[in-house]
């Protein structure tokens, strides 16, 4: 029978009945062990045709030695993760409220789409003659970002957002570099996303913060100060971190460009935007669009994304290989032998992948496009800035709201932990304590310039009735933490695991599973 | 619209509850310039579902599948049977619509998958430790070369002829503009060896190299043992970066970790996981113990819950962008968590048993193929030692004759000319790809049709 | 906050922690509304193109009055059944050990056959000529059918075990009025299947029990004392409702011949001899085939099933339409147009579903049966029936086991609670017991002929992991509820509802929702 | 073998704590002459998924596939668009395989589900209670014709004969061999009215009839008022029957339970659930609380838990085979659940409103086609009150024209000579069905194939 650590028997409130089981399952809540102590190198979950006999051309090299991959048989298989798979989250259960993420509602329609064979089962460097289909999706979904973005130019290859931002930056280099101005600073918002000053500093810029102002904008004025002709972009995120809008973009786009400088955009958070603002009316010079924010394309438990890149004129001829053109008699895929051919594509910053980007995701996003239309996308924009808000004002009495008083959010809600001062409780309580209360909670701790931040992004798939519940456990946790504080020090106690230690975690890093056996002979 | 669960009613009580007089109201932030006051002109309005499958249907069905031809592709991106298992597994809610594991007490299954998949590469790569994902195999080696620069200290990067000159595009577009140095060649078709330059990567081994980085099986198909390589580097103080593009091969022939890498990356496509036309695929990333903490992307480490109980976290994060910043080992957030998933189902499948099985078939399969055109009159089997994939020598330039297949419904395999563009010496180069879903009457069809274009 | 029924705010042991949220939640284990309290008539999950303008030809009978069919958008649809599925358990998350029931695994493959545009966008009354393949396929599957039992003829309409019986008893019915012989009565085991008395009631017959002996099989020599020129058929199931093989079936079978009635088989338990014996061997007449037990194709938590029915000569001719035959150019469907004109066709006793069966089925059944072969399902039947062997000799020191002496048993292994007898604890407390150890129970009071009976078929498609486990805890619960009875008289626990009251559900029905408001006005 | 989890060491091992030599003495009570050494003959061995796939797929492919042609084929299975969420939830693990929820602490899902669905069933046929779903309609609707015999007492049951023949098939097959009596019709193509023969069963009613049986939209399409039919059946004791073979249409006529019905059974195929070549479909069964002790079928309600909690069970099941045996009101098992929960789903997409979309764009859609072939020389439209069916009068016996519509690539509707061989005054009579998912290249298509064949 599983105990607790300290081997009490525990038995259930108002009955005698006893909590703990042998199995260390919990009614439908159920424990599974790892692969490697379930399996073994002989079981096997698939058939296969036998193997005709040849004389091998293997150089030699065969692996003739233990690999250690255990199997599991077909349907110890599907056990194995139908089991996992229930002691996850995922927006399929309820609201998903990370800020930053966009977590909305995956539509089943794209993931069938997504399927067809014809879009599924065909290969990169199939002869394009065969492919034009694929082709034709890939410009036709370029024209909806395009328009939707108001730019000219769009890459399609970069497998995620921190990739978009990496092509971004790298066509900004490839036009700076093209007319011999070798500027190495890139500034940063102090708010803005890891990624962004790390894709700066991956491509080999320096990377320098601005402040944020008192009403979580960027100040304007500092970043004006620093323009210089050391600068060569300023990554600016809109809506910002803090779920506001940016009201000096488009100065700030033209303060950019005057100084000789590029402005990139994190698009992160254009779902906020969709539909109602156009970025390039705003003077950006590059933006990356997460198609899995934004477009509905699933997270995956953390990916696969794509991060298509628009660019402003100014940039285009810089985009990367390989992208489709369409022609007289159907669709071309550009890539190193077409663009050596052809001087208008001579100047591209050249490959970022192997193939042509993350088709599997652009037919996902199409459907979703397709689907809302111009109109539905605006609708998108509308609800979700809606719903951030009304999360706001529902509480803001009584959860802090460092920015509530400088006007109305866009998409998310961005709160902190200040009002739990005297308690001793965190954000990071707070956190789990909505674990118990069957949430996912916020994003923890982001963005770095509120101190306990708690960032709210309800995104527009939620119904009144999902946030009216959700505001009602969060009011009822900020309640009954104040006023019983002890009761949530140690939150979750409901879910399939406790606190996890992850101080341990990366002290001694087991990041991989040791036979006991083998390993101790 | 079906993806919006407010009703008018709805949206107006809460505009109420806001005090906010319409919707305009909480976009006030923008400035009037770049307000749009009607849906953006030039694209349709809201579409049934009914509508939408219609019309992605008809694009889908102007492409040749390759279930529905004889299939000979390879070249980075491989047709390999995916049990409907995997594809069942990946759908579930709970997997499909979870975020990154960021809240580890409602995220076991997400990160015990990962867990075990890092084991499972590591395994599989011959290496001590593997992480969570990167985008694709392309993006993982470049990776792969800035980690040998930041262990190695030193910044010159030599990149064998047999690298996939995709890859070798991709870490040279990350590498223009920082002060890396990257050292390429030319490949030659050198019969029996072809792209086959290890004898040259030894030669030009010296102190300012930080990395040799090699694919096996190479671009052409070619295998070749790398143990002397891998030595030499060691000698030098140079790290060996093994590319493996073909992840399936790995169950036939002795791992980089068994020949001496220090750093392995591949595409892990092959397992679990469709050619979708080139993406999402997966980015398989392993290396020693000892350079853990320089590694790029996610890693899942092993813990204990509040009660003892074991669980699982994403650890060592103080290597990544949201905790680094512009110090971070890489900028990589989103990776390929699903496809890994996939990998990892499919690899649970096959076990070891399975995998040396079917990796075998797909080596004899390759074997058979190879012999037979080797026959066909003016053809030349160049690689002689491969996995599932190897390159012929035509009379004629392959370019043509592969869209003179494609015409015959034979999707025949890749030309070194669309590769190489340019290079005169290789157009006349063909690579064919042969896994296990080839049939014997595939390859009666393709024997046939090469024979007629070729005659 | 939801509090239990007392009002107590409980605690968990060990911390402060309070156990009751706001929400109901517990974690991971969500509560679900009703659809009607969540939905309205308003609001709608799909699109739809605009309705052309007409003059309508309804009859002046347009549905004008509300109907009350609340609708929710696509998001809250996906999550309003993904929560549900969430409380309910599967062969997916772990042994799911119902006797009689075989759940076993299903494989994915079949589902994804079954989804092949070419058999599931095919409409029953397309032109024969455009649905060859779909009749090839039931011709195939009727082939694999008569060769695994050895029968001559398959009927394949029937919908599931109990329309197959209805099927087999009309056959018998027709061959006995064929022959001028209105003979009323069928003997049934006492043991059967409800559905087996049911059946013969339903198409006419009168019904009689046949005992059982003191080892749990048919006693024949009752039986036998019981035929005569009244007695239409047998009703015998073999393996029968014990789990025990009738040894004297074939005696049984010439008995019967001999006294001028038939044998019928249900034939629920093939998945115990399949392979490895040939009904039609020991002389049965009729017997039908759950392709939803030994052909793996899922239960749905109901249905749909299949069930057709094989015949030996005697029965044939009277198999019911449409039926399908091979012909020199392809397949033909045989309906009522060709019986007609077909004299050899024209005894067939008619029509038993509006189409021909359950083509969905026959797809998943086929494809498992490609998959195993003859020599898989061979082992099938043993590793089912070694499954259920080990489970009785695991248990049986413990577990009362009232025929275990008798010999091995097949496919499943039977208990009874009288080991609980002085505990006061019964079949049903040690059910719900398993419940909390994360376990689907057994199959709880039948048959009938045991008291207290628990009948548990494993299937061959759990490990012996799975077993072990399966063993361990049934072993726990037995030494648990001996040594504390007190503690399992209110189990589960751990589920996501307590005991429910199925007595107050049938003295006051509530068969759906009444609207509140409207139902008050 | 990929679904066998046993080892041979688990076989063995097993067989030791069994006690049993091998696995034959497991078999022992098998008589010797029936007991097979060998692996049956005449059938295949075991094969990898990859070649079943590919063996199913070209069946599959031979298959003229209703969603690639102009579709118009009806008589009791339609062509709807079902959305993608359906499959995907349907196809949840927990849902998919799950058994009969006997064990409702863990079975709270299918019961909830079932609830809502009993709940649906009887709103959208104005009836009080449903119950958890019948094999399809035909069988539902013998079912019911039981059930009035064991409410009146009576043993007469008379069918209109505007209702689906193969429904009276299998009614005929089950009361072949019992008591009961069935008086049936063979219906007329009088124009206007197809197969209304509401007057003659007025006139026909008798103190022996336990039920009236009656179509609404008929098999022609035809729509009627039933309410008169209602009042007369009452009076006489009688009850009355309603079959609905298109459960679309009760979005858009007036419902069996407005107009009087007693019981009301139908095929739910429609809603949520493919064409499938006939199975599986979902047979409905609605009738008034007052007879629910004499319905066939389970039944969920509603309860509460030891917590006091709101939870479902199935219940009255002193009805069912498994507690009354041969006392059962019907001998029904296995049912349709998981056909109701696709039903349920899209009927919660739909909601009311969508419903009543979705209805009236088919009635307008039929009404279109219907007016555009009705004026094609020597065709007459015999039907004119329908809802998305209606019935042609060829110029010449249908069956072959169905044929030659079918080489031309149009799946063109019903034959009535297929349905009613051997009744001349039919054989020109043609059932065309037209829902959402014909398009206007569709009515062209079919308008233009019609007239060539017919030329
Ligand atoms: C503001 C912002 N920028 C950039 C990114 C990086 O995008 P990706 O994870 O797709 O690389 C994120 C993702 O979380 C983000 O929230
Ligand atoms: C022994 C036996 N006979 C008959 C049946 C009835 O089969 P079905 O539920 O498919 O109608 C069952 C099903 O549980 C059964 O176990």
């Amino acid at each position: 029978m599983t105990m607790n650590t300290v081997g009490r028997v525990t038995r259930i409130a108002g009955t005698g009945a006893v909590a703990e089981t042998y199995t260390g399952n919990r009614g439908l809540m159920l424990e599974e062990p790892l692969l490697f102590e379930r399996g073994s190198v002989d079981r096997c979950g698939v058939d296969l045709d036998p193997v005709p006999v040849v004389q091998d051309r293997l150089a030699g090299l065969a692996r003739s030695t233990p690999i250690g991959l255990p199997g599991l048989s077909e349907p110890e298989t599907v056990r194995h993760y139908t089991r996992l798979s229930r002691q996850n989250y995922g927006i399929d259960l309820g609201i998903f409220p990370l800020g930053s993420c966009t977590m909305k509602h995956n539509p089943r329609l794209n993931e069938k789409m997504a399927r067809l064979p014809g879009f599924a089962d065909i290969h990169p460097l199939q002869p394009q003659a065969t492919v034009q289909g694929a082709l034709q999706l890939i410009d036709t979904l370029a024209y909806w970002l395009k328009t939707l973005t108001g730019m000219p130019e769009v890459a399609m290859s970069p497998k995620a957002g921190a990739h978009g931002e990496l092509c971004g930056m790298l066509a900004i280099r490839a036009a700076l570099e093209a007319r011999g101005d070798a500027r190495k600073v890139v500034l940063v918002p102090e708010s803005a996303h890891g990624t962004n000053p790390a894709t700066a500093a991956f491509c080999g810029y320096a990377v320098e913060n601005i402040p944020a102002n008192a009403r979580g904008r960027v100040d304007f004025e500092a970043l004006k100060a620093r323009l210089g002709p050391d600068v060569a972009a300023v990554m600016i995120t809109n809506p910002n971190t803090c779920g506001l809008f940016e009201p000096d973009l488009k100065d700030i786009c033209d303060a950019v460009h005057a100084a000789g400088a590029f402005v990139y955009c994190d698009g992160a958070n254009f779902n906020a935007i969709v539909g109602r603002v156009r970025p390039g009316d705003l003077g950006v010079d590059a933006m990356h669009i997460n198609l899995h924010k934004t477009f509905s394309t699933p997270h995956g438990g953390g990916g696969p994304g794509s991060g298509p890149v628009v660019f402003s004129e100014a940039l285009a001829p810089f985009a990367p290989l390989p992208f489709v053109r369409k022609t007289r008699d159907g669709y071309e895929l550009v890539e190193e032998m077409q663009a050596r051919q052809t001087p208008q594509y001579d100047r591209s910053f050249g490959r970022m992948v192997a193939f042509h980007g993350q088709m599997g995701m652009f037919v996902r996003a199409l459907a979703y496009m397709m689907s809302h239309g111009a109109d539905g996308l605006r609708q998108v924009a509308e609800d979700a800035v809606l719903n951030a808000n009304y999360i706001l004002a529902s509480l803001k009495d009584i959860y802090t709201a460092p920015f509530a008083d400088s006007g109305p959010c866009m998409h998310e809600a961005l709160f902190s932990d200040d009002f739990l001062h005297d308690t001793g409780l965190t954000t990071l309580d707070l956190a789990k304590a909505m674990i118990d209360e069957g949430f996912h909670p916020m994003t923890m701790y982001f963005p770095l310039v509120v101190h306990g931040a708690m960032l709210v992004e309800p995104t527009e798939t939620e119904s009144k009735a999902s946030l009216d519940q959700l505001i009602g456990a969060m009011r009822s946790i900020a309640e009954r933490m104040l006023a019983d504080p002890d009761a949530y020090r140690t939150s979750p106690h409901l879910a399939p695991r406790r606190r996890l230690d992850e101080t341990a975690a990366a002290r001694k890093p087991v990041l991989g599973w040791k036979d006991p056996v083998s390993d101790a002979a | 619209m079906r993806y919006l669960p407010l009703t008018q009613p709805d949206r107006e009580a809460m505009l109420g509850v806001i005090g906010a007089p319409d919707i305009d109201a909480l976009f006030a932030d923008v400035p009037a310039s770049a307000y749009l006051a009607e849906p953006i002109a030039g694209l349709p309005l809201h579409s049934p579902e009914m509508q939408v499958e219609r019309a992605l249907s008809v694009m889908a069905g102007k492409n040749l599948t390759a279930g529905t031809v004889p299939f000979f592709v390879g070249g980075g991106a491989y047709k390999h049977h995916v049990p409907a298992t995997v594809d069942h597994i990946i759908q579930r809610g709970e997997f499909l619509t979870a975020y990154t594991p960021y809240q580890p007490e409602i995220a076991q299954g997400t990160l015990q998958v990962l867990f075990e998949f890092q084991t499972q590469v590591a395994r599989l790569t011959g290496m001590e430790v593997a992480n969570a994902s990167m985008y694709d195999g392309s993006t993982a080696m470049t990776e792969a070369v800035f980690m040998a620069r930041r262990i190695t200290r030193r910044a010159k990067a030599v990149v064998s002829a047999g690298v996939h000159p995709h890859y070798v595009g991709v870490l040279n577009t990350l590498t223009r503009f920082t002060d890396d140095e990257v050292v390429t060649s030319t490949p030659s078709l050198t019969a029996g060896a072809p792209g086959d330059d290890i004898a040259d990567l030894i030669a030009g081994l010296d102190a300012q190299t930080s990395c040799v980085i090699v694919q096996n099986p190479n671009i052409f198909g070619h295998v070749a043992d790398l143990t002397p390589l891998a030595d030499a580097c060691h000698a030098a103080g140079t790290l060996l970066i093994v590319v493996v593009t073909e992840a399936m091969s790995l169950g036939a022939i002795k791992s980089p970790g068994e020949m001496g890498a220090d750093i392995v990356v591949g595409e892990g496509q092959s397992i679990g996981n469709g050619l979708n036309f080139g993406g999402p695929y997966l980015g398989l990333f392993a290396c020693r113990d000892k350079h853990v903490r320089q590694m790029p992307g996610r890693l899942c480490g092993e813990t204990t819950d509040a009660d003892g109980k074991r669980g699982f976290v994403l650890t060592l994060s103080t290597r990544e962008q949201h905790i680094r910043r512009e110090k971070a080992t890489s900028n990589i957030c989103t990776n390929s968590g699903l496809c890994a998933l996939a990998f990892s189902v499919h690899m649970t499948l096959l076990g070891e048993q399975g995998l040396r099985h079917l990796a075998s078939l797909n080596h004899a399969r390759a074997v058979q193929l190879a012999e037979r055109l080797g026959r066909v009159p003016g053809v030349e089997l160049v690689t002689t030692q491969f996995f599932n994939e190897f390159t012929l020598k035509l009379p004629v330039e392959a370019r043509p004759v592969i869209r003179k297949l494609a015409d015959k419904g034979v999707l025949g395999g890749i030309s070194l000319g669309r590769l190489y563009p340019g290079v005169s010496e290789l157009e006349r180069g063909m690579i064919v790809a042969v896994t296990e879903t080839a049939t014997d009457a595939d390859f009666d069809a393709f024997e046939d049709a090469l024979d007629e274009v070729l005659a």
